[in-house]
């Protein structure tokens, strides 16, 4: 699965670029002479970078059962993504990885109800699980999905949950936004309450992804309607030079987002520092 | 003394006049000492201290201490006056935040001195007068004081304190010092020598940055080896002009700010006499613009920020120099 | 990344005969962000200029690098044109390979390369190129005229001729300055006070124009369209208003043994006096220093004779604040002090005079009432001897000046000549050096002076003067005869240099304007711009400036108020858009920028921060004023955080030039 | 034998806008010569000249650096070139210090007016490192492949 | 066991220079430092050298990569030369201890292959201390002083020096010198040891109570109320981390050459303040987060990783070198509970 080289990236090539929302853009990644890169695990992450301008961790955000590319869903905010922010297709970049441990899909999800609770750009490295879980429809049961963002504009993938998510028998989306607008009919108010609103079955298996305020009040809200901590999954951000735990940048405690993560549950968060 | 800056910590802390006290707390020899912020009397007497080893110029630390609330006592040695009034002239402390004490220095030791006599496992060591009674694992032995002065002691260009509340012991003066004698020498080498000086002492560098945190003028924000967006961000020396550039542009960055309190020399692992690089800056500036002393009159005009239609041009300071 | 159009101008043969232009395009075609590139004959042209926006538009071309001549040249051009295209005038950046290339080499080969990596210097730059938009600031349509002699009068009268409103300040209890003290000016030889004081009285009934007479600037604040300026009026101890000047509070008043500056000291006034008969404004004014009731408490005779009960021995000075888009610095000459020359026995003898106080004595409302008398003995003079280039012309190492004070040659020809005229029994000798008379009807008038009234001018020097029985002692040379020459004058008249008020020196640092090692003003540009300080906003009228006659005085006056009328005029100004700024959250406000500003545009100020650490503080930081800047980017080298930058030539943009460069 | 192959020293001049640039153009426009070497960047004045902009120039492989502004007094920004004069004083002789050749720095006045001053100090300039040779005490061996 | 006399070992070093390159302590003015060996260098008696011999495996700076761009191609190079083989001659208990720390995280899984290929190339002849400073603790992490490892062990006793081959590649290394050498009996060089252990007890910082830190106890040591005191007077500078032999945190980072771009990784160190700081977060906010990270990494996090080894091997390095004396046995005694 991962490159033979985990220091030493290998050349990809920009083939597509989709813009998603204002500040959103989705990089299709092949080798030159056109295949996938790698094989990967939903949840795990790559290096991405353009010499002279820096490398960064971006989570994939396609799923391993695409045969073809590796797609990275990436918001403008530093100096790297303002770099791919600006490019076009053609343009080569290099590429590392895959990294991390990903999420337990031929495990603990195996024959899970499923609620994944995203906001923003936190949808990116669930869409790729979200994916794989729909691929393998069978191994798991019922798939919730609430998804938030500041308006309509931002959702990440709109089109892709509208034609194909929403479409799919046994897979509930439930769309919010932050404030109304007027092309808006769907549900209005921040994710935390909403999926309080909602009111799920406990017995569902959780995975969060978004913002830190945004985790915090889900994970609470989870709590109060019954949610153990053990059941609530969660991938973690950090600053990251190697990809491969050595760098010494993004532990928790003794854990490496890079190699121990970045998927946690949240017991196990429970026991390291909050330093993320 | 010890007892004596003590009873003065004490007391200014029983008053209610400050808050915290800013001065050196005992180590696990007697040479380590660190900087350390005392707020109860039970702290102060277990473990402040002061002796020849006092070394570290605290007045850095009041940059950082005075965003804290609350009034905090410094005790400061006559150079570390220097850089104490040089800061609260670019406005990085606020003076009514800060109850200063002046202390008298008769120079500080330097430890890799008292190592370099041939002395290991140094576990204590006694004030004897003029004498230093060291004791080892391997037995006990006797130095003189003056082969353990720090070179910036040897040095010594003020006994003076320039701005205090209070002063402890009675007032010095300005010294008349040879600390340019090291820069005149290396004047008198060919380029080549001067060169081959400058590439041994500075390819040991390991760019840990000890230098540049102890400096007292360097209080930037964010250093420009640090700030992506400066151009020049650098954080190893990856080439020897990477060594070069850092330590030029370290102490062009602090000339006419730069009093001169050695410690970038003090605190570097690998014993580079980086102050020669900002002795050499002073030098100058004394030689072309007239004598500046960075710290001594908060209303001065700094070199840099001065002029005099009549400044010599750069190809007649090379020529001063033949 | 950029989208870049590089264009390259073969400006007919003059690049491309030493250039290989396609060669160029082609080579920068291949720098990363390039994404169209183009060679045309003259790129400034008409269809230079489609081609570059056409190329913007049908490119999206983000920036634009134009390799052609001297961005001093034709910057503006492509900088319009770019903007036409609907980019930022700033995204157009200038390699210039025709000056510094084309035009300088003659290998075709080395030619080329040198101009492939200019280009890419320029690619390298405009890369980190930002959109920039100059700012506005308002304009406040009242101008300031520091000094009410014939420059500032002339400046003032014309701006407001324009419609504006102008404020003289003149520290003198009357303004006219020294052209009122002149008898006759010449070439012409008309009384200076016949056309003088009309003008004069023009100010006094303009509308738009306030004279703030006896007051001197005390503070000046802001920059050009908003300068705020504290003037001090100084207690005349005569209300103003009250004041009819009447004049019989001078005629009254006991203390009569005041020296008259009017005239030099030639003659006395009371402690209470008007300067003279044709003042503006015409209103008594008290000396402090020799009012016998100001000093003692005891006298008080002005007050009982004042019908308009004007005296007011309480007056105190008063400070006004005012506001104005514009200065103009028309602070005037004075003649040296001729202590230092006591060879021409200066201090020695009365009879050794200046030309100013001979002006004064020959003046029909001077201490002799006109008549060329002797201030020794009040006797009549038979033999003046008149020195001119008295510490003017000097080598540098002695005590005068190094500049000709220019107009020394010709009034001392007027006086030589007057003299002849009214007194023709009287002999008149000219020493000098040169005569210069290049002007309108100078040198005839010169010539008037030698062939029809027969003044001896004397090539040569006076070496000494020395009083002697009631006569002056002339020892000269004449360095045509290659005689020494021993003269026994009656009057010995002194051209004295003229050098600048001793006011203009604090003035100027009040305004941050800059000044020449003799204090004269320094113009924006010698030749281009010379009635304008460097400084914007400020501008400069008569000798402030430089030594000058009337008629250029005048001349320059009338230009300034010009240029005052153009920029009074724009109800917002345009500031310049390459000014310094400051990353705040990098500033440590330690003041270093502060003190290397030439223009006084950075403050400081204390502002509430969110910092990394998720606390709140107030920091110190710097703060730049656009309006101000001129962009010469002292701050941002004195600046040791790299806090401050410029706009336009940042500290990336210009070490990507020299990356590109020394690639 | 073997012939060497000249040494073309790469030369980096700051000119300031309103003087010294303006004098390089004059130098043009009387079509007098100097060496290809020379490459010129344009600074608003003399004094926006960083240490770290001449630094960098050696850094990259320049093996000489001028630095040409207004005559003293002649500043455009009335000050900007006092002020260069003192940084460039110091770091020159800062360089010197090093054991870096002084020859490969220079500040030099050109006016507007002096294009021959311009041409005859780059030819100086240029013969004068051609002379020294290549940089090697301030460079940077990764730039140098 | 064998022995050498002393006044032989410059035949020993060039002979062992003759067919790799030879690294040893050598004085200098500012102290002990590791350098190729040229004639004439003799074996420093110092305990520490300045730097620690981590340099050899994990240099400050190393080039990863080079790339070449052209318009939006890019083209990697593997710029990697095969490292040669090399002898660490007189490397000290303590960093011969730090080595073992090293390959615990390089060469785990994912494996750093730029340090593989140092690491493989290397042998190692340890020097047994016989003259430990104040400063030395490593008797704290159960090292021996008396006992180094590495592939050849040796002792200094009198006007000998004895060797002993702990590995196949020491026992190649003897061998491949056997002609210099003579054999020699073990009791003197166990005499040796008692004589250094009895030292190493009269050591003042020879006992830390280091054995209170525990993986179990991670978070209570996280949140000690102590680490603030302990952090305020740090002043983030990078000394500790550079002269440790066993810091290992690296920050990767491009240099524009103006002919491509050099991928490089130097040293990074968990005192300053970038370290972990991103575009929109910093995680570690303070130098008492940083501070506490570099501690907990070295006496909890790494133990907990690694069965229990600490990441500290007592050299005494940034005991010597902090410029404001705050260490790592201070920290220990602190929190460890003692005091």
């Amino acid at each position: 699965m991962m490159q033979k080289e985990a220091l030493l990236p290998e050349i990809g090539v920009i083939t597509d670029i989709r813009i998603d929302t204002p500040d959103v853009k989705t990089f299709r990644v092949v080798t030159p002479d056109g295949k996938k890169p790698f094989l990967h695990v939903p949840g795990q992450c790559a290096m991405l970078s353009i010499p002279g301008v820096g490398e960064a961790l971006f989570s994939i955000t396609s799923s391993p059962t695409n045969t073809e590319f590796l797609e990275f869903s990436i918001k403008k905010c530093g100096c790297v993504t303002s770099f791919l922010h600006s490019i076009e297709p053609g343009q080569y970049v290099t590429i590392r990885g895959p990294y991390g441990n990903g999420f337990p899909v031929e495990s603990a999800f195996l024959g899970k109800d499923l609620l994944f609770v995203a906001g923003g750009i936190g949808l990116a490295p669930l869409r790729s699980v979200i994916n794989y879980c729909r691929h393998y429809r069978d191994k798991y049961g019922k798939i919730d999905i609430v998804y938030g963002s500041r308006s309509m504009q931002d959702l990440v993938d709109y089109r892709e949950i509208i034609d194909e998510w929403c479409k799919e028998e046994g897979i509930n989306v439930h769309l919010t936004i932050d404030r109304e607008q007027p092309e808006w009919s769907g549900h209005v108010g921040f994710v935390p309450n909403f999926v309080k609103e909602l009111g799920f079955d406990t017995g569902k298996t959780a995975v969060l992804c978004g913002p830190p305020i945004m985790i915090k009040f889900t994970l609470a809200g989870l709590q109060e309607i019954g949610f153990q901590k053990d059941q609530i999954y969660t991938t973690l951000e950090m600053r990251m030079k190697c990809g491969i735990g050595k760098c010494g940048r993004c532990n928790l405690g003794d854990k490496f987002i890079c190699k121990d993560g970045p998927v946690f549950r949240f017991d196990q968060l429970e026991e390291l520092p909050d330093e993320y | 003394m010890q007892q004596v800056i003590r009873d003065k910590a004490l007391s200014l802390l029983e008053a209610g006049k400050v808050d915290r006290v800013l001065a050196w707390k005992e180590g696990e020899f007697f040479y380590d000492q660190t900087p350390h912020v005392f707020k109860t009397a039970e702290e102060i007497n277990r473990s402040l201290v002061y002796n020849g080893f006092s070394a570290a110029n605290l007045s850095k630390y009041l940059v950082k201490e005075t965003l804290k609330d609350g009034m905090i006592a410094v005790f400061l040695k006559p150079c570390d006056t220097y850089s104490f009034s040089q800061l609260l002239k670019e406005h990085r402390i606020p003076r009514e935040k800060v109850w200063a004490v002046g202390i008298p220095c008769d120079g500080k030791l330097d430890i890799d001195r008292i190592r370099k006599a041939g002395l290991r496992g140094i576990t204590s060591i006694r004030e004897d007068g003029d004498r230093l009674s060291v004791s080892t694992i391997y037995g006990e032995k006797t130095v003189a004081k003056s082969d353990a002065l720090a070179e910036r002691c040897e040095n010594c260009k003020s006994r003076k304190h320039i701005v205090y509340d209070e002063l402890i012991g009675s007032e010095g003066e300005a010294l008349d010092s040879g600390r340019f004698d090291a820069v005149e020498a290396l004047e008198k080498m060919s380029p080549e020598e001067r060169f081959a000086f400058w590439q041994k002492e500075l390819s040991r560098c390991i760019r840990c940055n000890a230098c540049r945190n102890a400096c007292p003028a360097c209080t930037c924000e964010k250093c420009v080896f640090d700030n992506p967006a400066s151009g020049i961000e650098s954080k190893a020396p990856a080439s020897s002009f990477e060594e070069q550039n850092f330590h030029i542009i370290r102490a062009f960055h602090v000339v006419g700010r730069c009093t001169d309190c050695g410690e970038c020399s003090r605190v570097c692992p690998q014993s580079i006499p980086l102050h020669l690089i900002n002795r050499k800056f002073i030098k100058d500036i004394n030689e072309f613009y007239g004598t500046y002393q960075a710290g001594e009159n908060p209303d001065e005009r700094a070199p840099l920020t001065n002029f005099d239609k009549d400044d010599m041009e750069p190809a007649d300071a090379f020529r001063k120099g033949e | 990344m950029q989208r870049i159009g590089v264009f390259v101008c073969w400006c007919g043969s003059n690049i491309a005969a030493t250039v290989d232009v396609k060669a160029v395009a082609e080579a920068l075609g291949k720098e990363p962000g390039v994404v169209f590139f183009e060679d045309y004959q003259y790129m400034c042209s008409e269809e230079g200029q489609n081609k570059i926006k056409n190329a913007i538009k049908d490119y999206a071309l983000t920036g634009a690098v134009i390799c052609s001549c001297s961005p001093r040249m034709h910057e503006n051009t492509f900088r319009k044109a770019a903007a036409a295209a609907g980019i930022n005038s700033f995204m157009v950046e200038i390699a210039n390979i025709r000056e510094q290339c084309s035009w300088i080499h003659k290998d075709k080969v080395s030619a080329t390369e040198k101009a492939i990596v200019l280009g890419r210097a320029a690619i390298a730059k405009l890369h980190l190129n930002a959109p920039l938009t100059a700012g506005e600031s308002p304009v406040v349509k009242r101008a300031l005229v520091i000094g009410g002699g014939i420059a500032g009068i002339q400046t003032a009268l014309d701006i407001a001729d324009a419609g504006f409103e102008v404020d003289i300040v003149e520290k003198k209890p009357t303004i006219g300055g020294k052209m009122s003290q002149i008898d006759k000016t010449f070439p012409t030889l008309d009384c200076a006070a016949c056309i003088l004081t009309p003008k004069m009285v023009d100010v006094a009934q303009s509308e738009k124009i306030r004279i703030f007479a006896y007051s001197e600037v005390e503070a000046v604040k802001g920059f050009v369209g908003n300068f705020n300026v504290s003037i001090r009026k100084k207690a005349r101890y005569v209300d103003e208003v009250k004041c009819t000047g009447c004049g019989l509070c001078t005629e009254k008043c006991p203390q009569k043994k005041v020296p008259n500056d009017f005239n030099l000291g030639l003659d006395q006034k009371r402690a209470i006096y008007i300067p003279f008969a044709q003042a503006v404004p015409k209103i008594a004014t008290i000396d402090a220093d020799y009012c016998t009731m100001l000093k003692t408490g005891k006298c008080g005779v002005c007050s009982k004779v004042c019908t308009a009960g004007a005296i007011d021995y309480k007056q105190k000075d008063t400070v006004l604040e005012e506001q104005y888009g514009a200065i103009v610095v028309a602070t005037g000459f004075n003649p040296i002090e001729l202590t230092k020359y006591d060879e021409f026995a200066y201090s020695q003898s009365p009879d050794v005079i200046t030309s100013l106080e001979f002006e004064r004595i020959t003046n029909a409302a001077g201490p002799t009432g006109g008549t060329l008398l002797r201030p020794s003995d009040g006797t009549h003079p038979h033999k003046i001897v008149f020195v001119q280039c008295v510490g003017s012309r000097e080598d540098g190492n002695g005590c005068g000046k190094t500049y000709c004070s220019k107009i020394c040659c010709m009034y001392t020809a007027k006086h030589a000549m007057l003299t002849r005229e009214k007194y023709p029994d009287t002999e008149v000798y000219v020493f000098y050096i040169d005569v210069r008379t290049p002007g309108k009807n100078f040198d005839e008038f010169y010539r008037r002076a030698v062939e029809e009234y027969g003044v001896h001018y004397i090539k040569g020097m006076v070496g000494k003067v020395s009083p002697e029985n009631g006569k002056l002692m002339v020892r000269a040379s004449d360095l045509i005869e290659g005689k020494q020459l021993l003269i026994d004058a009656d009057l010995v008249v002194l051209a004295a240099a003229i050098e600048p008020d001793k006011s203009a020196r604090p003035l100027a640092t009040m305004l941050t304007a800059s000044m020449d090692t003799n204090d004269f003003f320094t113009e924006a540009h010698p030749k281009l711009r010379p009635v304008e300080s460097p400084t914007a906003g400020i501008f400069l009228s008569g000798c402030c400036q430089g030594p000058k006659d009337i008629p250029e005085t005048v001349a320059q006056a009338s230009a300034c108020a010009a240029k005052v009328i153009g920029l009074l005029n724009k109800d917002k100004l345009t500031c310049n858009a390459c000014v310094a700024h400051p990353d705040e959250m990098l500033c440590n406000g330690c003041s270093t920028c502060e003190k290397v500003c030439p223009y006084g545009a950075i403050t400081y100020e204390s502002k509430e921060f969110r910092m990394p650490d998720r606390t709140t503080r107030i920091r110190r930081v710097a703060s730049v004023n656009p309006a101000v800047c001129q962009g010469c980017g002292a701050c941002t080298v004195a600046c040791p955080s790299g806090a401050m930058d410029l706009h336009g030539f940042s500290n990336r943009q210009i070490m990507a030039e020299v990356d590109a460069i020394c690639k | 034998m073997q012939i060497e192959e000249k040494f073309e020293p790469t030369i980096v001049a700051f000119c300031c806008n309103w003087c010294s640039y303006a004098g390089a153009d004059l130098s043009g426009t009387n079509r007098l010569q100097y060496p290809a070497n020379v490459k010129i960047i344009r600074v608003p004045c003399s004094c926006r000249v960083n240490p770290m902009f001449i630094l960098r120039a050696f850094q990259r492989g320049a093996d000489g650096v001028i630095l040409c502004g207004c005559h003293p007094g002649d500043c455009h920004y009335t000050t900007g070139n006092y002020y260069a004069r003192r940084r460039m004083t110091l770091l020159f002789s800062m360089l010197d210090f090093l054991g870096i050749e002084r020859e490969r720095t220079r500040l030099e006045w050109v006016s507007a007016a002096e294009g021959a001053k311009f041409a005859a100090t780059m030819n100086d300039f240029v013969e004068t490192v051609t002379r020294l040779g290549k940089n090697r005490r301030l460079e940077d061996l990764r730039c140098n492949k | 066991m064998k022995k050498i006399a002393l006044q032989n070992l410059p035949k020993l070093f060039s002979a062992i220079s003759e067919s790799k390159a030879l690294y040893l302590p050598v004085d200098t003015e500012s102290g002990a430092e590791f350098r190729l060996y040229r004639e004439g260098d003799t074996l420093s008696e110092a305990c520490n050298t300045n730097r620690s011999a981590k340099d050899f495996f994990f240099p400050q700076v190393e080039d990863m990569a080079e790339f070449k761009v052209e318009g939006k191609k890019i083209e990697v190079l593997d710029i990697r030369r095969e490292s040669e083989e090399f002898v660490i001659f007189g490397a000290r208990a303590c960093d011969v201890k730090s080595f073992e720390i090293l390959d615990s995280v390089f060469l785990a899984d994912p494996v750093d292959t730029y340090y593989k290929n140092r690491r493989e190339h290397v042998t190692v002849i340890s020097l047994a201390c016989n003259f430990p400073e104040e400063t030395c603790f490593c008797s704290t992490f159960g090292i021996d002083a008396a006992s180094p490892a590495g592939d050849v062990a040796a002792w200094i006793i009198d006007e000998e020096l004895y060797m002993t081959a702990l590995t196949e590649k020491g026992e190649a290394f003897l061998s491949a010198h056997a002609a210099l050498l003579s054999d020699a009996d073990e009791s003197k060089v166990d005499k040796k040891k008692e004589e250094i252990a009895e030292i190493c007890h009269r050591l003042p910082l020879q006992n830390l109570p280091v054995e209170h830190f525990k993986a179990e106890k991670l978070m209570e040591h996280f949140n000690d109320p102590k680490w603030a005191e302990l952090s305020q007077s740090c002043i983030g500078c990078g000394t500790c981390t550079f002269v440790c032999p066993t810091c290992q945190c690296f920050d990767i980072r491009d240099f524009d050459t103006g002919n491509g771009i050099q991928r490089y990784r130097c040293w990074d160190s968990c005192m300053y303040s970038d370290f972990t700081q991103m575009a929109a977060a910093q995680p570690r906010l303070t130098q008492l987060e940083r501070f506490r990270q570099r501690f907990m990494h070295k006496l909890v996090y790494h133990p907990a990783n690694h069965e229990g080894t600490y990441g500290c091997v007592g050299c005494g390095r940034c005991l010597a070198k902090c410029p404001i004396s705050m260490n790592i046995a201070k920290v220990i005694k602190e929190i460890g509970g003692e005091k």
